[in-house]
């Protein structure tokens, strides 16, 4: 399936874009989705801590991904 | 209905007297209020000013979460979170909490919770500039 | 030379913007804000409204003791402490207390000091008034 | 000496008015005012308690007052 990542703040930076395509099996989880993108944006692996939000929620590396799912990319946050 | 929550991302400045005049209310006998300002400096060092970008649906559902927390662990009555996106110059104010309780405890607990789980928990992002670049705050270890 | 407290007794109505106005400075990250308001009831009891009557003198320097002690024990910018005498409806706002610090922490810790030894301490007396009569309040056991 | 005693909030309703003359013995103290004035208010016992200012300084049972004092019955506040 087919899956566009949204990027916020410095993964918007990394990826040089706001959202990226990305193929992935129909089985893939959230840890898979981790791997690839590290595998194409290996800054990424430099930030603290990143987090994936799985329709405006956060998700766990188990859990699976869905072909209309909303995926964003949040580092480390840090409003207020 | 009487709303109890006020939660809201703005690209222009923050209205400080229309949120305070929000939470007022004669059930309530205590308001804290807390207002986030850009400050001139982050660790000796000049900030000329601050770029904020949320996720925005999902800041305003997990600013809900916090808010219904809020509701669940004291006597508070109304909630308002307001926070920027956008340029913001010294001064400037990212981000405004006020939480009105009949007792002033549950008020100041509440808005200190709010303002303690937001900076760990919501997809909002500060840059900071400086004269000579600029840092995502809190990208790195 | 910038004044880093402000401290006022009012007969008219508390001004909340001019006083945010005044506490806001370039050096400061976080406002904590206090607004105590007429509450329309106490212990089940409607209140009709309130008042206020100070030893103004002798409030104004107990307050600027208060005000000494947080800034002693935390590090925070400015302090304000405005109190109102005379006759408050409901919903009217009798003290309003501001506290900037770099840092949310201690403006979040000395406004609640400030509040809390205010009640203990500044010579301030509030009278209740209902449908059916008047009380000084704590006057009695 | 002769002191003007100034009354705040239920004090000045016991009184009847924000402010009485006392007669007392050139080495009285606060102890001393206190006694008078119960003697003569009795229902100044009734308060939770009450204290006694001196030139805007609350004072101790101890203190000894003088002719041109600031005196002031502070009952138990109830501000903010």
């Amino acid at each position: 399936m087919k899956i566009k990542i949204l990027a916020f703040g410095i993964a918007k930076d990394i990826f040089g874009t706001p959202s990226v395509n990305l193929e992935l099996t129909n089985d893939a989880t959230v840890y898979n989705l981790k791997y690839l993108l590290e595998q194409r944006y290996p800054r990424l692996k430099q930030l603290a801590s990143y987090m994936v939000a799985v329709n405006n929620e956060y998700a766990l590396p188990g859990d699976n991904l869905h072909e209309r799912d909303e995926i964003a990319i949040i580092p480390p946050v840090s409003g207020g | 209905m009487t709303l109890t929550t006020n939660i809201q991302i703005f690209s222009s400045p923050l209205n400080i007297q229309s949120s305070i005049d929000w939470i007022m209310s004669p059930e309530s006998g205590g308001i804290d209020v807390f207002i986030g300002t850009v400050r001139n400096a982050t660790k000796g060092k000049r900030v000329i000013r601050l770029e904020f970008e949320a996720y925005e649906p999902m800041a305003i559902a997990e600013m809900e979460k916090i808010a219904k927390q809020a509701f669940e662990k004291w006597p508070v009555q109304k909630i308002l979170i307001h926070h920027r996106t956008g340029i913001l110059e010294v001064g400037e104010v990212p981000v405004l909490i006020a939480v009105s309780a009949a007792h002033r405890a549950a008020a100041f607990d509440a808005c200190r919770f709010i303002i303690d789980t937001l900076k760990q928990t919501v997809p909002i992002w500060k840059k900071e500039i400086f004269e000579d670049g600029e840092v995502w705050v809190a990208a790195h270890p």
